[in-house]
């Protein structure tokens, strides 16, 4: 009898796909109101406190481990950046706003309001700052009111964090008093409930609203500074096979930019939900947050934009200067979707959902799997649809390949080291500015390299040739600036900084 | 040339006996009712009846044969005896998959089935492949057909 | 119980697979006398004369490209070897016994008799020579006769090149002299007939027999060199994900040396047959030809193999001192089977027949294309198979990793040149020696890992990280090298040759 009943309940599983008990809007940014109907997704996604762990990735339930206590080169290469004082392996999503408040770089340093771009539902506070400064409130919204949240993305980046963090404090969350008594499950582990218990009726971190539309649960994209770089990528030359949205775009009269959440296919939005906040960017003070895409994602084309930039100031673009030598410094985060775009899986349109959010049968529904993680914790699920392959070959076949990733890595960074000392060095003994001047514009380019394959995440796996020729790159800059700083009395009379 | 092992055409009649005894109960029921017969039908949809054959199913309608093999043209033994033996083994594996849902996903092809497989693309194409293949197709030695052509009865998805 | 018999065993049983006109034997070298059976075969075999066109790959029809010329910095890491004289673009195996004749490496050089050992259809020659050496003449033979193929191919070996070529030329090729009368149709173009009259009723380039058993056409492998290599790399430690027979052999009792000819699958045979000579090798004076693979068959493996051998006089191990720095140097030849064991492709169990020699249809018959050549000539064989992708794509994707890998092997190149001209200034400027030791060290790392890459033929595609590793590894021993010669006079204290 077990079986017959079980084979019915499923049978019905594959019907109705979702049953709206509660309304969400636009201002509904607690998750757990979306909870209510959705409660597959909203359970996988608040499991994301969980700790896991794998060789390269995973997900501490403590703060994690210190990156630049790990790597003592990787400390040195920051130094004279906030990165010098705390930078720690990421974790879950649920941690994203309390990880932010919390790290030395917003303690102890002045940080601008953009930094909540990335780590929180910021929409409505985006929305509502917009419309305040034209005398309205929330009310006067127009469903996602574009407009209202560009004027306001850009009001809050110039604040800083302190004053920004407070208005995100301040926006309405959706829920209701009521609700708000009711919530932590019981059943749910300790740091779950403090992790959902922290931000009850205010901020959240990356929430429904931020990738679904509320009408019909559709992706689309929220954050400004994704939509404005993903045009600029669109509108320059850069050949993108990856993206193929953009390809077909080019080819209109271009009378409008190119608009993700209008041009871009569902399975290119399975990845560009992400690439709202996994890129490279610039956060800082002197220029409203952007991501660098106006020449193409591969690490020299962004390299081009910054040498060639300026800020509002007129003074070169630069993150910092670094202590120890006096280089001008160029620091790079996260860049997973640009890593990605020139990998083989990006080619052939494997998505960031489609390994990170794989569908998980639920009965005889298949729903994402909003326990965003490593998806080496979830082999069957995340590659084994389309590598027919046993687990722990597949398992291999990652090891191999970040192996191989964090020697050259380690090497790259002695060679960094090597050069910073050499530098230093050459300093000591007396060379000036002009005699240092090659010298630093190589520890720029070696370190930007080396900090591109470090800050992203997935050690090589996004697109393994790539970042290995980064990473022989940035060896070359780092041995060349070693020699140029050791013969700073007579350089060779030809040295150019070769490319 | 090797022949079948005996281990390997051995191991159905066991599988057997496990549905007889489950169809003296309820179990028979539950068969039907899960459209279990179904297995002793040749229409594709017998097979997608049930929903964890969605993606297979799907993927045969864009695969390149879905014109010209149907399911059991590629997955059971085309002899009599032996395409009620398979069907029953196999039978029994699904609805006890199904029900207990502790199958490992994405389904995959045991060895016996990718066996049975391998003869039913050389039933039809043996003639082609005969010089290539000279003889090796059931030992570790096999030119796997599926090796290269990975898509045939799946489309490119799989 | 025997019901479920294979019903193709039974057709197969009935039916003779192929059609024998003419008897071949193990002294049949003669192609045409088995094109006779295998006509189809036969007719892509002796394709491999024609021209092709690839960005880095094809086939030239008059002698090949210099890449001697064509990259300087090669040029210049091969002074005091013969590969500075004359180094040229591969091209189809009808031309191997010709090309390897009218090289200026053996013509300006001596060169031994090991060099026939991947030139020409040599087993009958050995096993002849091996016999008369007993006394014995090729009657006697036992079969392919294993031991006096090993002894023949020792003395060969042993030989001069001329010596041994004449040896090769006096051996009969299996072919009748009213056969050898009918040859070259006059259906094939001129510099098919060329190829094919060059060596009428003597020496071949390598041939059917080398390859299969005339007696049931199976794959096989001939060459000592590879037999004895792949003994000793089953004898070690490293692991073998790719070659299953090998992981296999290692459980039992090992009380027979790993033999591919009889442990092997069918499919590992679809690389060993090329791995006879698609190798990197040491073929020089001081030792009978070998395969280095006692440690495993990566780059740094082989080296360690180097390193610490001795020659049979005593001394250390090597290829050449070079010319210009003095440093003694290991020369790295088309590494293929070792590049290829350490990409995906191996890992996923694709063999190199896979890709070069793909089925093709002729009639109502599919055989192994015997034109063996560059895949990308045949993309739609070759690679859709597996790939359901645009043949464009494909091509595309080849690309992407071809460019990145010539891109950083050529920054690999001038880093190389650097650390030539700085220690040539070193030794100019008066360094001794003992001074000079660590960056001869360092060159002639720089220069193995940069040659492994550069001889390999796929210009990076067999393993697209593994080579860009290599390179960056390369690079990084370079620049090292660079500042050891250009600190002769003060080395920093800690300088130790850091791995
Ligand atoms: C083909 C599968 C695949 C695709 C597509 C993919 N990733 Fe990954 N990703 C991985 C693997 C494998 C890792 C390594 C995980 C580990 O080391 O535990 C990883 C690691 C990561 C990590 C670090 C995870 C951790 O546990 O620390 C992040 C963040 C990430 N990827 C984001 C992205 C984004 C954003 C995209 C799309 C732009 C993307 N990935 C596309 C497979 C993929
Ligand atoms: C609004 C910004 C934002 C969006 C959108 C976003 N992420 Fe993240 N993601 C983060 C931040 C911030 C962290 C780090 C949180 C921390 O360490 O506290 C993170 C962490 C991760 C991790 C590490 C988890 C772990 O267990 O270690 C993975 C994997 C990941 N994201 C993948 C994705 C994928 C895939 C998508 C799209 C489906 C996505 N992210 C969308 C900001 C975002
Ligand atoms: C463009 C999106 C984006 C912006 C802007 C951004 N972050 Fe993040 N942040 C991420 C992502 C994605 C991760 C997870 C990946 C990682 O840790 O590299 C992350 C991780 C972190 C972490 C946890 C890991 C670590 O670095 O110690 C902290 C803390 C953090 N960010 C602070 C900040 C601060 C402070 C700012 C502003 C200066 C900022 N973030 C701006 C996207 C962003
Ligand atoms: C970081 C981005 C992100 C966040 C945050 C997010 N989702 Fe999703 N969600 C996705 C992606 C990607 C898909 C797959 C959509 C597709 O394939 O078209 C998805 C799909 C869904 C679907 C469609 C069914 C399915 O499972 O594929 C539902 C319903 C859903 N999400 C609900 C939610 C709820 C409820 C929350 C908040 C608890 C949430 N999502 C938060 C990215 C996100
Ligand atoms: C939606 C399909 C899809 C998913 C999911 C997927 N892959 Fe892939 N993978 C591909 C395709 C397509 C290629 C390119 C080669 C090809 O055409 O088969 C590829 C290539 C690879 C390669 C060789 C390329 C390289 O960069 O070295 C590895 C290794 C690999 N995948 C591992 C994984 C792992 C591990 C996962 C899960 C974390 C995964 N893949 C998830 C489709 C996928
Ligand atoms: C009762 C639901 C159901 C029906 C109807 C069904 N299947 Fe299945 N099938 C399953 C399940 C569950 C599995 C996974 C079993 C496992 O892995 O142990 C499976 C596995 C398979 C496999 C892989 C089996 C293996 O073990 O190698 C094949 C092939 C297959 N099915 C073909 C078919 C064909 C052909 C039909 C129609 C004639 C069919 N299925 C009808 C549920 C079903
Ligand atoms: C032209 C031959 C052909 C037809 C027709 C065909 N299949 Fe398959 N099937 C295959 C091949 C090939 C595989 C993969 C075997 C392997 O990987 O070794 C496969 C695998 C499977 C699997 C196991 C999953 C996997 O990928 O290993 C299932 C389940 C399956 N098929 C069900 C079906 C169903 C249901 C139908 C009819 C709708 C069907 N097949 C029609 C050739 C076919
Ligand atoms: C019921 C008979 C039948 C079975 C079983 C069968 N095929 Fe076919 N197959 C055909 C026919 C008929 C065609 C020709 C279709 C045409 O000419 O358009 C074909 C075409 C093909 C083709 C050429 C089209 C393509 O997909 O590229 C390939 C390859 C192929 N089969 C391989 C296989 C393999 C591998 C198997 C086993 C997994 C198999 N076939 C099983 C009947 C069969
Ligand atoms: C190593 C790769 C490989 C393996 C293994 C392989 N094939 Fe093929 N097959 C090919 C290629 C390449 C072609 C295309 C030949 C052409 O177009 O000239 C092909 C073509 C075919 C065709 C279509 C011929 C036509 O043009 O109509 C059929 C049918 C086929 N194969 C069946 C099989 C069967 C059955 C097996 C198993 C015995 C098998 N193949 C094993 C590579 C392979
Ligand atoms: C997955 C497919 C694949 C496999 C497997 C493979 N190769 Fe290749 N090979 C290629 C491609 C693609 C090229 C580049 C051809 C070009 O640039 O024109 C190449 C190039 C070559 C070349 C130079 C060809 C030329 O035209 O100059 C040689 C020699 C070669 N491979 C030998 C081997 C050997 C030996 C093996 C096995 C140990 C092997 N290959 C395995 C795809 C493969
Ligand atoms: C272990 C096998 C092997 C041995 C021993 C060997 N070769 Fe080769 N040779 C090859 C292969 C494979 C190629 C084609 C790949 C390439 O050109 O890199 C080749 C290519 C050549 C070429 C054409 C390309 C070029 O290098 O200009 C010449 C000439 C040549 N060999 C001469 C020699 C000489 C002289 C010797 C003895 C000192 C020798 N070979 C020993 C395998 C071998
Ligand atoms: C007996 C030695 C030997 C064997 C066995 C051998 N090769 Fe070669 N191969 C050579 C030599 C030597 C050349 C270079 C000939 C020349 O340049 O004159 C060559 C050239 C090539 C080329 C370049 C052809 C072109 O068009 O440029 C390819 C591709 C190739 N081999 C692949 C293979 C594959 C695949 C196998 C196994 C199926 C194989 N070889 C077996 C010695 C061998
Ligand atoms: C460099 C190695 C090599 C040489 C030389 C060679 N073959 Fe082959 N041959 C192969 C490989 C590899 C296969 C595929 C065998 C398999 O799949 O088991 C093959 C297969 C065959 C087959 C089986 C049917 C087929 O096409 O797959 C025949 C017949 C054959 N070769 C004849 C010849 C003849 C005749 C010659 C001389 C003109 C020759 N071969 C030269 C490597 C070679
Ligand atoms: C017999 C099957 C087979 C053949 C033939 C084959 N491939 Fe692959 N290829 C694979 C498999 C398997 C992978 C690993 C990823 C996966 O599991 O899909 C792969 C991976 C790749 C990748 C990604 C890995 C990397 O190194 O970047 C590329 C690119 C690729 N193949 C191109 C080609 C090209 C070009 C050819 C023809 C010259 C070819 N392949 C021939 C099966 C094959
Ligand atoms: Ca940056
Ligand atoms: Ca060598």
């Amino acid at each position: 009898a077990y079986m017959l009943v079980n084979i019915f309940t499923r049978k019905q599983e594959a019907r109705n796909p979702y049953l709206k008990l509660v309304n969400v809007d636009e201002t509904t940014t607690d998750p757990r109101v979306w909870g209510t109907n959705w409660p597959r997704q909203f359970d996988g996604y608040s499991r994301t406190v969980d700790q896991t762990h794998t060789r390269y990735g995973g997900s501490e339930g403590a703060i994690p481990e210190s990156r630049i206590e790990r790597d003592p080169w990787l400390k040195r290469m920051f130094l004279g950046y906030a990165f010098s004082l705390d930078f720690r392996d990421r974790r879950g999503h649920a941690f994203m706003l309390y990880d932010q408040e919390q790290t030395l770089r917003v303690t102890e340093r002045a940080q601008t309001g953009a930094c909540l771009h990335c780590h929180s539902a910021a929409t409505t506070t985006w929305r509502r700052i917009g419309l305040e400064s034209e005398g309205k409130t929330l009310a006067d919204a127009h469903g996602f009111d574009w407009p209202a949240v560009m004027t306001g993305f850009k009001a809050l980046s110039a604040m800083s964090y302190v004053d920004a963090h407070a208005e995100l404090m301040k926006t309405p969350d959706g829920s209701t008093e009521s609700f708000r008594d009711s919530i932590v499950p019981a059943d749910k582990p300790a740091t779950t409930q403090q992790a959902l218990a922290a931000h009850v009726g205010e901020a959240h971190p990356v929430s429904c609203v931020d990738c679904h539309d509320p009408q019909n649960m559709e992706l689309r994209v929220t954050r400004p500074g994704f939509v404005t770089g993903i045009a600029k990528l669109a509108a320059s030359n850069e050949p993108t096979p990856h993206l193929p949205s953009i390809e077909r775009w080019r080819k209109g009269n271009r009378s409008k930019a190119y608009d993700p959440n209008v041009d871009a296919t569902r399975q290119e939005m399975r990845s560009f939900s992400c690439a709202q906040c996994h890129v490279e960017y610039y956060c800082g003070p002197k220029a409203t947050l952007f991501f660098p895409w106006d020449n193409g994602l591969k690490v020299e084309q962004i390299e081009k934009l910054y040498e060639e930039m300026k800020f509002p100031d007129g003074k070169p673009f630069l993150d910092f200067v670094h202590t120890e030598t006096g280089a001008p410094i160029f620091k790079a985060q996260h860049p997973e979707f640009e890593l990605w775009s020139q990998g083989v899986h990006a080619r052939a349109g494997v998505s960031c959902a489609d390994c990170h959010m794989p569908y998980t049968r639920e009965g005889a529904m298949k729903v994402s799997d909003h326990w965003v993680r490593s998806p080496l914790l979830n082999i069957n699920r995340s590659c084994q649809p389309c590598h027919q392959v046993a687990e722990e070959e597949l398992a291999a076949r990652v090891q191999t390949i970040q192996d191989r990733n964090h020697a050259l890595m380690s090497r790259a960074g002695h060679a960094v080291d090597g050069m910073i000392s050499a530098i230093v060095a050459a300093k000591a003994a007396g060379a000036n500015d002009e005699q240092l001047k090659h010298a630093r514009e190589l520890q720029r380019r070696a370190q930007w390299r080396l900090d591109f394959v470090n800050a992203e995440n997935s050690m090589g796996f996004h697109a393994p040739q790539e970042a290995a020729r980064i990473l022989g790159e940035s060896i070359d800059y780092a041995r060349q600036g070693e020699l140029a700083a050791t013969r700073w009395k007579n350089p060779p009379p030809a040295t150019q900084p070769g490319r | 040339m090797r022949g079948p092992s005996p281990n390997r055409s051995i191991r159905p009649w066991l599988a057997l006996a496990i549905p007889i005894g489950l169809a003296a109960g309820l179990g028979l029921y539950t068969f039907s009712y899960a459209e279990g017969l179904s297995y002793l039908s040749n229409d594709p949809g017998a097979c997608n009846n049930c929903h964890i054959m969605n993606d297979q199913y799907n993927g045969w309608l864009k695969g390149s044969h879905h014109a010209v093999a149907t399911c059991n043209d590629c997955h059971v033994p085309a002899g009599f005896v032996e395409k009620y033996l398979s069907k029953a083994a196999n039978g029994y594996h699904h609805s006890k998959g199904f029900t207990l849902q502790d199958f490992h996903e994405p389904i995959m092809i045991k060895a016996n089935n990718a066996k049975i497989l391998q003869d039913n693309c050389l039933r039809c194409h043996g003639d082609l492949v005969h010089e290539v293949v000279a003889g090796a197709t059931t030992a570790a030695d096999a030119v796997k057909c599926v090796h290269c052509h990975r898509s045939v009865g799946h489309g490119p998805t799989r």
